[in-house]
């Protein structure tokens, strides 16, 4: 660990926020196409985020804002571990455990500053959010439970290295086929897509945890967000479509991924929060409980392939 | 409102403008019969995110204070509730000639008449009601006042702060709170 | 030395002198009690000839460290009653030493037609002092189940004699040995019931919960621990020394006393009244120590009886004069009771702590001596059910003692205002014996090795038994 | 100092403190501080004296790294709470009794964790079971006294039978000997293993023992809730540490039916653990009283010790070591920040305060600590520990205990936020106006606590080289320690990297933060309301009821209670039953009743024959 670590680290804070800001912004040109609509420009979350930093901000005490930083300060530190096509700014500290835990400090600290803002919205909002993510994280933590039995390795990096080599073939979504889609379902609950995005309903309980946000802590959100989708989405690249041998490659799976997820989302109405529950309980969990027997006891599609 | 004022904005003040001017999002105060007209300036037939422009849930992430129509002073008081809830830069636009000069309620006892005697309106969109084209024509107008640095309305409501706030209490009359179901 | 018969005649004798010295004679009473306490100490061990017949042929009093175990119990907790309740005990002079003598004597004596005798005299002595609880119908009712049961033993007793041709125990367990067992099934049947009403074992136990149910401090003390004590060590001389039954009699034996621990526990765990739990726990114990000697358990059982006397004698006592002085004995009425009598309190808690057998008091040590003899027998499932049942006694115990401590309503933090008013349930030489044999129990519990040394010592119990265990040659380091 | 002279002094001190209590309510309280803290000193102390056998008349005693680590975990929650007894005096109905048994019960924790014998082990236990059982009652329930020593004698029962059953086999109360004799015969063992571990399953509120949890946790005075949280709970993995370890179960049942490698047995007890997690964490969720709500989490948690211990291996056996530290560590300060509150508003009802935070910032940063540990989130402690779990689990691939392991894991979010949200978060009420931070004495002990949880993440190998010695007197590989890394097959830790790469994003997001301009502050009412004026923050908290939508999908779900409810019921009808056929109080039915038993000795008789 030296200082060059750090800036390596600040690059990919950096790199990852033009990219997955500007594909943001693409996807929502996508979303709007999907609406028969012309659509923002490619750049328009760039100006949105700036205005918003640019703009005055209310606090509503030093939680308010300590939590904001907090949240962001967790998910920049989980950003720096996640392997991007080999590269790593700290090597060896992509322990999956480490990263969707250390997202749960970005996590927490959020739902801490929105409920520290007093607002009733804001604490349904929380509930609803964690009540998402127990939702969509035990079907998809027992797949990478068996995928890290299976292939006796618990780093992200490794797990992407080891699928690479056989082509589309040997992609964990094609070996643990079940696992593979509920990975992308839960994907769709972490990112808060559609129909699993009851927790930030607009309309309903005006936009839940971000209800107090204005100025600087909107924009701190907004950047988040953008940090916390590049995680979720690189988890699942990484652990189940092989993340990439190259930094090219890997942007455009990632691309696929995230727009493809854009394009499901487009398309669905939204779940009220114990309909996703059992939703998730029933269809993902089963998926992922059998993909893990298969795994476990026959090593169907891991050690025995082709 | 003031308009021949000179631009003395700062190089960082003309950036953060047009940031401001390309993101406009809006806070629809939506009591009055116009709110019916934004669906469409929404949605695909004119496509308002074109310009940058989308709704939002709460004031304090909105830009603009959208009054769609007619106010009585009951809501009256909810309004410059949700507008000080705002965070500056802001923007108020009256829809809707009600907001204008009272429109058809000119004579109702219930409401009131000219906005910009409460709140700093910096544009107007006049009709009754206006169709979307003129919503659009009308933003178009304020994305280009606020690039141009000439909605200041935000700044001449804090400078004006006695005026208004008379103004306001003239029109509410004197409110008696017991609690939040009885005032 | 003294002659053991000393402890018969004395307090027979002066049992007629306190019917002359009215004035005095609850000073009598104190004196012959405490004559019979010191006496044990210089009581000469063996036999004695009554009458100078040698046994089989004439009456012998038979003085072992059962017998003498059965005396210190009684005798101490005897003395231990007349010093609580002197007042009472007063009126009950007569009848008090009369029934001294009677107990002394069903303890020592080595014939059986003589412990009829015996048992008679203690029961009298018994129906007349459960009259004190001013409700006939209960005495009547022990009455009545006390003469069939004398009947059903001296029936039994005939029948052995037609069969054996003697009544010395010594020479009936020798001839009882060499029987067919089967056909000892109905002396054993009868003599059984003649016992187990006074040893309140089921079925003939019917007339417990009248008698202790409305027993004062006095006769709930006597009843519960110097009576049922005497009788479950006669009950132990007959069945483990005496009539040694085998096969199916023995187990239905072993399972009447089962059954009377379980349902005894059974029925103490939903009473509200604090001597109905008591009695029914009593009752349990003794199913328990029934159960111990019909299996030929005799040290276990002797600790088990010793430890429920003791218990059972502090906290029938308080509980009687808590019905004096409050007028009820729902515990649920008496919330904080203890917290103006923090001694008694503390005596009574050591007291129902031992009886469930918590470590470092000594019903901890009957409890493990009880589980290590069946072990040891490779007996695995009756140990299991006292367990379980341990665990009842446990939980209505332990209820009761919360209730009785603290004060206040459920879900509400205690409430010192809402305690039960009243100090000084028991006057100070009350309060100092109850405290007392308290410190006794913790004391024998402190050092379960030497109390249990001290209650086998010298030349053992009937049968050559012995402490099951001994903690100090298990311990850790070796 | 021989431990039998040690416990010696400490039951003098104890009874010392009694009488002090007498004389002066604050002053005893300041005596259970200084014997604990004593007591603490002198167990650390005893670190060089592992190995030592004692005996003091018929106790026994073995100084273990095992016992010491206990110990050490025990009286650091015991030590700590203390500090809040002096002000909690006058509250308390006997407060020279609390004072008393406190430190007697705390004497009995260090007995029995130096017990060399097993006679030794269950005098010190029941003697816990007793003095904390009359703790108890002197809080806000008799009934959950009295559920609590229920079933603490149900484990202690079964305990002792297995003691007894282990010394008839094999004549010893030696607690490794007893237990290796039983190696000939697997059905004895069998027996000897599941009543053993039973009072640990008790002790630790492993289903279907849980119930006792919320009642005495929440119940108790709240000076004793962190203890019992912190501290007397782990006795029962001491039990199960036991069973493990002096018990050799997996040579034992190394011949028996085995699933993923495990033994059945220690695989059935592994899914009881997975089901207290379940059920600790939905019951948890849906609590509406503080403290409740942590004792269901010591449920949970409770699972992950008990599995993590049972593994017996080289990472998730560490990992349910270290966890029983954490959870310590971060149990007794939640429960000591909810007891600062309660002290200052009376209350422990999450729907009854608000907005602490802007009162009680300290205390509020100490729960907020506390719980990220307790939930397993960086850089605490309890993420180190249960990432070893999690480890060991996905290295033996038990899927249905990792599933269960990961449920408690997300879901202890959902809990842990609830207070932090209810009591610290939200409206400030209009009651709580003028409350104050607790003083100086009071918060020691939580500081404390919480530098210990945040030690205890950054740097694990601190407790994690106690844990490899405790490994390796188990006989089993220890877990490989590198500087500041944990090494396991599937990858490793760097909990001290993870903290820097964690301050390293927080700095650039303070940064961030300051650069842009200074906010405007506005008060806790003024919040968008759709418009609408709200004057009352009551009604602004949103507190009740939480999880709403959530709770309402398992509603109806069974309670565990019920059926010891029923259990109850049905001794009381029998012994309704007894009474009325027996004791009826007519002779007449009595005699029938001896008649019916003569009939069975004449059967008797006749069978014989």
């Amino acid at each position: 660990m030296n200082a060059m670590n750090f800036v390596y680290g600040f690059l990919v804070l950096v790199a990852v926020f033009i990219f997955q800001t500007t594909l943001t912004g693409i996807n929502r040109k996508v979303t709007a196409r999907l609406q028969k609509r012309y659509g923002a420009r490619w750049y328009q979350q760039f100006l949105d985020i700036f205005k918003a930093m640019r703009k005055d901000s209310t606090s509503h005490g030093w939680v308010f804002d300590f939590g904001v930083i907090m949240a962001l300060g967790g998910i920049m530190a989980t950003v720096i571990f996640i392997p991007v096509a080999g590269f790593e700014a700290f090597p060896g500290l992509d322990n999956v455990f480490v990263i969707s835990y250390l997202l749960a400090v970005g996590m927490l600290g959020m739902a801490m500053s929105a409920a520290g803002s007093g607002n009733p919205w804001a604490s349904i909002g929380v509930a609803r959010a964690l009540t998402n993510m127990l939702a969509y994280d035990i079907p998809l933590m027992i797949v990478i439970f068996t995928m890290i039995f299976a292939f006796d390795s618990a780093s992200v990096g490794e797990l992407a290295a080891m699928q690479q080599g056989m082509g589309v073939l040997g992609w964990n979504a094609v070996r643990m086929p079940l696992g593979g889609i509920v990975a992308v379902i839960a994907l769709l609950g972490m990112l808060g897509k559609k129909p699993f995005d009851s927790f930030i309903a607009p309309a309903e309980i005006a936009s839940g945890p971000m209800v107090e946000y204005g100025g600087k802590h909107l924009g701190f959100m907004f950047i988040l967000h953008e940090f916390m989708t590049f995680i979720e989405v690189s988890l699942i690249l990484n652990l189940f479509f092989g993340g990439g041998a190259t930094i090219w490659e890997y942007m455009l799976k990632y691309a696929v991924l995230y727009t493809f997820t854009t394009i499901i989302s487009g398309v669905m109405p939204r779940f009220k929060i114990d309909q996703a529950v059992k939703y998730f309980y029933r269809v993902p969990l089963a998926m992922a409980v059998v993909q893990g027997l298969v795994v476990i006891f026959t090593g169907l599609g891991v050690k025995i392939w082709f | 409102m003031v308009l021949d004022e000179k631009d003395n904005r700062s190089p960082w003040e003309k950036i953060g403008d047009y940031f401001s001017a390309n993101s406009v999002w809006m806070k629809w105060y939506c009591t009055g019969c116009g709110a019916i007209e934004m669906p469409p300036t929404m949605t695909s037939r004119f496509d308002m995110e074109r310009l940058g422009m989308g709704p939002m849930a709460t004031p304090r992430q909105a830009d603009v204070l959208l009054i769609t129509g007619y106010l009585s002073t009951k809501t009256l008081r909810r309004v410059i509730y949700s507008y000080e809830q705002m965070n500056s830069p802001r923007y108020v636009v009256g829809f809707g000639s009600c907001t204008v000069n009272g429109g058809i309620y000119y004579d109702s006892y219930a409401t009131i008449n000219r906005l910009d005697m409460y709140l700093p309106v910096d544009l107007y969109i006049a009709g009754c009601m206006p169709r979307p084209e003129a919503i659009m024509n009308g933003f178009a107008k304020l994305i280009d006042m606020i690039k141009k640095g000439e909605a200041r309305g935000w700044r001449h409501y804090q400078e004006n702060y006695e005026w208004y706030k008379k103004n306001q209490l003239d029109s509410l009359g004197e409110v008696i709170i017991k609690d939040e179901f009885h005032e | 030395m003294l002659n053991p018969v000393l402890t018969i005649a004395i307090p027979l004798g002066l049992s007629f002198l306190s019917v002359i010295l009215k004035k005095k004679r609850g000073w009598v009473l104190l004196a012959a009690a405490c004559a019979n306490v010191v006496m044990l100490f210089f009581l000469e061990k063996g036999e004695v000839v009554i009458g100078g017949f040698r046994a089989p042929f004439g009456i012998n009093l038979i003085l072992d460290a059962y017998a003498l175990a059965g005396m210190a119990v009684a005798g101490t907790l005897f003395l231990a009653a007349v010093l609580v309740s002197r007042d009472k005990a007063e009126r009950f002079s007569t009848v008090l030493l009369a029934a001294l003598a009677g107990i002394n004597g069903m303890l020592l004596t080595g014939d059986l037609f003589n412990l009829f005798v015996f048992m008679e005299i203690t029961a009298i002595s018994a129906y007349l002092l459960s009259s004190a609880g001013k409700k006939p119908e209960h005495s009547f009712n022990y009455l009545v189940l006390g003469s069939v049961g004398s009947v059903f033993y001296l029936l039994g007793l005939i029948l052995l004699y037609s069969m054996t041709g003697t009544l010395n125990m010594a020479e009936m367990s020798r001839l009882a040995g060499s029987m067919e067992p089967a056909a000892l099934a109905v002396p054993v049947f009868l003599i059984f019931t003649g016992i187990a009403v006074e040893a309140k074992l089921i079925p003939a136990g019917g007339w417990v919960r009248g008698v202790l149910g409305n027993s004062d401090s006095l006769t709930g003390a006597l009843f519960a621990s110097v009576y049922s004590g005497a009788a479950l060590f006669v009950f132990g001389r007959i069945f483990a020394d005496v009539l040694l039954s085998e096969g199916a009699v023995q187990i239905v034996l072993i399972l009447l006393g089962l059954l009377t621990f379980a349902f005894g526990e059974a029925a103490a765990f939903r009473q509200t009244s604090i001597r109905r739990i008591l009695l029914y726990s009593s009752i349990g114990q003794s199913g328990l120590a029934a159960m111990l000697f019909a299996t030929g358990l005799i040290f276990p059982a002797v600790l088990v009886i010793i430890s429920n006397s003791v218990s059972k004698f502090v906290m029938f006592t308080t509980a009687g004069k808590i019905t004096e002085i409050h007028g009820t004995d729902d515990y649920r009425e008496l919330g904080g009771l203890f917290r103006g009598n923090r001694l008694i309190g503390t005596a009574f808690t050591i007291s129902a702590l031992s009886l469930t057998g918590i470590p470092l008091l000594f019903g901890f040590y009957a409890k493990l001596n009880v589980l290590a003899a069946y072990f040891n027998g490779r007996n695995y499932f009756l140990p299991a059910v006292i367990l379980i049942l341990a665990m009842v006694e446990g939980a209505y115990f332990i209820r009761l003692l919360i209730r009785l401590w603290t004060p206040g309503k459920e879900g509400e933090e205690p409430d010192a205002g809402a305690a039960t008013k009243g100090t000084g349930l028991f006057k100070p030489v009350g309060a100092a014996v109850v405290f007392i044999l308290s410190m006794a129990i913790l004391a024998a519990g402190l050092l379960p090795d030497h109390a249990g040394e001290f209650i086998s010592s010298d030349g053992g119990l009937p049968g050559g038994d012995a402490p099951s265990i001994n903690l100090s040659l298990t311990k850790g380091g070796q | 100092m021989s431990i039998a002279v040690f416990l010696a002094i400490l039951i003098i001190l104890a009874a010392a403190s009694f009488f002090v209590t007498a004389a002066n309510k604050k002053a005893g309280g300041f005596a259970t501080v200084a014997v604990s803290l004593f007591a603490l000193a002198m167990v650390l102390s005893m670190k060089g004296s592992v190995g030592g056998e004692q005996s003091f008349m018929y106790l026994g005693f073995s100084i273990t790294t095992v016992g010491w680590y206990f110990s050490v975990v025990m009286l650091t929650a015991y030590s700590m709470t203390s500090f809040f007894n002096p002000f909690w005096m006058k509250k308390m109905i006997y407060p020279a009794g609390y004072n008393f048994l406190y430190l007697v019960s705390m004497a009995g924790t260090i007995g029995m964790f130096f017990a060399g014998d097993f006679i030794t082990l269950f005098i010190f236990w029941e003697t816990v079971v007793w003095s904390s059982a009359f703790i108890i009652q002197q809080g806000k329930s008799r009934k959950a006294s009295y559920v609590y020593y229920v079933l603490s004698a149900v484990g202690s029962m079964a305990t002792l039978f297995a003691i007894m059953l282990a010394y008839s086999v094999s004549g010893t109360f030696v607690i490794r000997d007893a237990f290796t004799g039983l190696a000939g015969s697997p059905g004895t063992a069998l027996v000897v293993f599941l009543a053993f571990i039973l009072s640990g399953l008790s002790k630790m509120g492993i289903f279907p023992f849980h119930v006792w949890l919320p009642e005495a946790h929440g119940s108790a005075p709240h000076t004793f809730s962190p203890v019992l949280s912190g501290g007397l709970v782990k006795m029962g993995a001491f039990i199960a540490f036991l069973s493990v370890t002096a018990f050799p179960a997996y040579e034992i049942f190394g011949d028996m039916l085995k699933i993923m490698g495990i033994p059945a047995p220690i695989y059935f007890l592994m899914l009881l653990g997975a089901l207290s997690i379940i059920i600790g964490t939905l019951m948890a969720i849906k609590q509406e009283d503080a403290k409740r709500l942590l004792a269901y989490s010591s449920v949970a948690n409770g699972g992950y010790i008990l599995i993590g211990i049972l593994m017996l291996d080289q990472v998730g056996f560490a990992g349910g070591m270290m966890h029983l530290m954490n959870h310590a560590l971060a149990s007794a300060a939640a429960f000591l920040a909810i007891a600062a509150v309660a002290y200052r508003t009376g209350t422990t009802k999450m729907s009854e305060m608000g907005g602490m935070i802007h009162r009680m910032p300290v205390t509020y940063l100490v729960y907020l600590i506390s719980i990220i540990s307790m939930a397993g989130i960086p850089p605490m402690g309890g993420f180190v520990s249960k990432w070893l779990v999690f480890q060991g689990l996905a290295d033996k691939g038990l899927l249905f205990i990792a599933a269960a392991a990961f449920f408690g894991s997300i879901g202890s979010f959902m809990y842990v936020f609830r207070p932090l949200s209810a009591v610290f978060l939200g409206q400030l009420f209009t009651r709580d106006k003028d409350v104050r931070e607790v003083g100086f004495f009071m918060m020691f002990p939580m500081v404390v606590l919480t530098l210990l949880t945040l030690a205890a993440g950054v740097f694990p190998n601190i407790i994690l080289r106690v844990v490899t010695e405790i490994q390796k007197s188990a006989g089993i590989e220890p877990v490989t320690l590198a500087r500041n890394t944990i090494v396991t097959t599937n990858g490793f830790l760097d909990a001290f990297r993870v903290f820097i790469v964690f301050g390293f994003g927080f700095a650039i997001a303070f940064v961030l933060f300051i650069v842009r301009r200074k906010s405007r502050k506005v008060g806790l009412m003024d919040t968008y309301t759709s418009a609408e004026f709200i004057h009352t923050p009551e009604l602004l908290h949103y507190s009740h009821s939480f999880y709403a939508p959530f709770e309402r999908l398992y509603d109806k779900a069974p309670d565990t209670m019920n059926m010891y409810k029923k259990i109850s019921a049905g001794i009381a009808e029998l012994g309704g039953l007894v009474e009325a056929v027996f004791y009826g109080g007519k002779p007449a039915k009595t005699i029938f009743w001896i008649m019916a038993a003569g009939m069975v000795f004449f059967l008797a008789g006749g069978v014989f024959r």
